[in-house]
């Protein structure tokens, strides 16, 4: 079974982001999928430092520490673009003006529930950013991750075990292996990767799915 | 491709539908949508609610609207001006609703729907007859009356110019309530003066990102 | 007895400005008081209808109708002028940050309570305005107003009858007859017009004033 | 005459005592007031309490001013970054108390602050363990927090350029917290890269008015 890279990964999420679109790409692998977008589309990206229109990152040697990303990297401005101050971006994500987010996650439950900012370890250092604005203001969450830790457990969940990040907000998963629905019924599967069954998917997830593929 | 600005006017406002709540721009006539206003009076959507600093002058713009009995209700906060003889006329006869709300609640209302807000408390009005019977709370040693968002189906504005993205700058103090109705708005329609080349507005001074705006209307055309 | 007139009352408000203050002056009586305010200080004049920096009426034939005060009527913007939407505006005064305001009133209570926005006539049209939030909002509300109405009645009372635009907001009163701040015990005089003796000044008044006038 | 341009820096922080919740700017070293934290440091005060996006880069800046022991407690959304070593071996040191608060909330808080709202029912945090046992509330149908203000005694920011009234504007994303602080603060000390002559800053693009700042601190000087 070939499972999906980070790039396959990235480029299934872009594929479903329309022309026209606000979208806010979240820290770590979500980052992955501007690489990805279809080039005959106009989408508008949202970092939530406070840009619209935000580029791709500068070439060498044109770095302006003034212009950085969520991940605080250098990043440029396309024509177009606006820049405004934190409670102006956060307004645009928490009054559910962005179409989409997509974020990174630990795990989703079959409620929509998200949990990506805190492992709840004891020592670690919590810390949040925007996560929690961004998973309940967007039109539509999306969540882009391995469908298994590393350890074999699945991250699609009954009930999250990790400190929520929001209630109900994930509208699909995008993982290595499929692509996961939400709603009030619960995960409905919409897309497996070749050579994988749907029995062996549902054993791996250890999670209630419906089969929703295209016949 | 992103292109927001309208084909015609009429297009621009031809999906507005009976029963509407329509946040209008302005404060008077600065910033007052103008041509919009005269295309939704031809579009002829009725039962509307209007949300708007003042309700109408002389006999043009919303006053205009307002003649044509199309508006079921006002929110504002200053329907009383020398020349809203419309409004005044139609208010003395019974046939059109009236909600007074303070100006910077009126605002600060829209800001909260705009910016997903559910409620705040808010320190004008305590103890007035406008806080009505509304929930009131001592915070910190200070009473504050519980306020609710207002939300439109669509939003009238006027703005100085635009690109095909529906970036706005405005003008000196017809900027008033522009900035804060796009944000409330479902739909955003801003006639504007002049649609610029993408780019030509600096990223620095745009006052109401594209976001906010679904149509622009160039007054140029 | 030469009562204030009302440009000798709008001089007098003045006078109390300090150099730097960021002020509003309500429409009305108070928009007098910027005819008077002293040249050697620079005083900064907020509008609510958006602007931080307002100067006088433009010369014939320069006016712009999409530059006004909260008349309606056209003005200038000084170098270092400022404009901003509403909420930002009103963001202003409800926050504290404007140093004095200047309102017109119907009467003003002992507990510092104001009426100005509405008579309570049956027949007319409310109007509130942002009067509301200039009363409640500015560090110090100052009141200018005719001590008496046109039949005689003091516009100083101890219970407004007409209905009120805010509670315990207002620090000081300017009329044509004294200045009067008010303060937790109620009223007190800091200022007669001469010819006016104080006792004749609480007769018209019909409330209780202490004198609190420099020796 | 109104002139904020502070003589020095040293003047410009002297009055800052123990014990004040200072809102330091910036967004990782973006809008970082470096000059001004290092003139905090000089200055000695402690007890503090700082409200800032992060908890500091590698071992300058507010970094640097954790590193004295003067900060009592951060109140941040995010101090857990690579190079985040100084606050990180305080914080499991037990020598600092942590205050996390997502971004949004810390944005809007601050916001509440400088706009005179009482507290606000908020979206983000509902159902999470950030919300607390704060009270919450169902409206329309969807479930809120209520968060409160948050204010500073003094807000340290920088900006790029600003004038003697103390008109701010920024460059590109260094904006980010601190219009919202400048709002928020009793007093807020800014750094700039220039100061310009009154009336050089268009009026249509000053995006802190001179109203929220109190010193100017020129870096040319």
């Amino acid at each position: 079974m070939q499972k999906r890279t980070r790039e396959e990964m990235a480029a299934r999420v872009a594929r479903d982001i329309p022309d026209g679109s606000y979208v806010n790409l979240g820290i770590g692998l979500p980052t992955l999928v501007a690489n990805f977008l279809p080039t005959d589309r106009e989408i508008v990206l949202h970092s939530e430092n406070g840009i619209l229109g935000m580029g791709p990152a500068p070439v060498r040697g044109a770095e302006d520490y003034d212009l950085t990303n969520a991940s605080k990297k250098p990043v440029t401005a396309l024509a177009g673009a606006a820049f405004f101050h934190q409670a102006d971006s956060f307004a645009m994500m928490r009054g559910g003006h962005l179409d989409i987010c997509v974020l990174g996650a630990f795990q989703v439950s079959e409620k929509g529930d998200l949990a990506n900012w805190h492992t709840g370890a004891p020592d670690a250092i919590p810390a949040v950013g925007g996560a929690m604005d961004l998973a309940i203001g967007a039109k539509k969450t999306f969540v882009m991750m391995e469908h298994l830790t590393k350890d074999g457990q699945s991250k699609l969940v009954a009930l999250c075990s990790y400190p929520l990040t929001g209630r109900s907000c994930v509208a699909r998963v995008y993982t290595d292996l499929a692509v996961v629905d939400i709603d009030a019924e619960g995960f409905s599967v919409i897309e497996v990767i070749p050579e994988l069954d749907f029995a062996e998917l549902v054993r791996l997830s250890g999670v209630a799915l419906r089969d929703a593929r295209p016949a | 491709m992103i292109n927001k600005i309208a084909p015609s006017i009429e297009s621009a406002v031809a999906d507005i539908r009976d029963g509407s709540t329509v946040l209008v721009g302005g404060f008077g006539n600065a910033g007052m949508p103008f041509a919009l206003i005269d295309a939704l009076i031809a579009q002829g959507a009725k039962d509307l609610v209007i949300v708007s600093n003042n309700a109408g002058n002389a006999d043009h713009g919303l006053a205009a609207l307002l003649k044509t009995g199309r508006v079921r209700k006002v929110v504002c906060s200053f329907p009383r001006q020398v020349d809203s003889w419309v409004f005044d006329s139609l208010y003395h006869a019974g046939k059109i609703e009236l909600e007074l709300v303070p100006q910077g609640n009126l605002a600060e209302r829209m800001r909260a729907a705009g910016a997903g807000i559910g409620a705040f408390f808010c320190p004008t009005g305590v103890g007035t007859e406008l806080a009505g019977d509304r929930e009131t709370r001592e915070i910190n040693g200070r009473m504050y009356v519980l306020e609710y968002p207002i939300r439109g189906d669509v939003a009238l504005i006027k703005a100085h110019r635009a690109d095909r993205w529906g970036n706005l700058v405005y003008r000196k103090t017809a900027r008033n309530f522009g900035p804060i109705m796009a944000m409330a708005a479902a739909t955003t329609i801003v006639e504007v003066d002049e649609v610029v080349e993408l780019g030509a507005l600096d990223p620095e001074n745009i006052v109401t990102p594209g976001i906010y705006v679904q149509r622009v209307v160039p007054m140029t055309a």
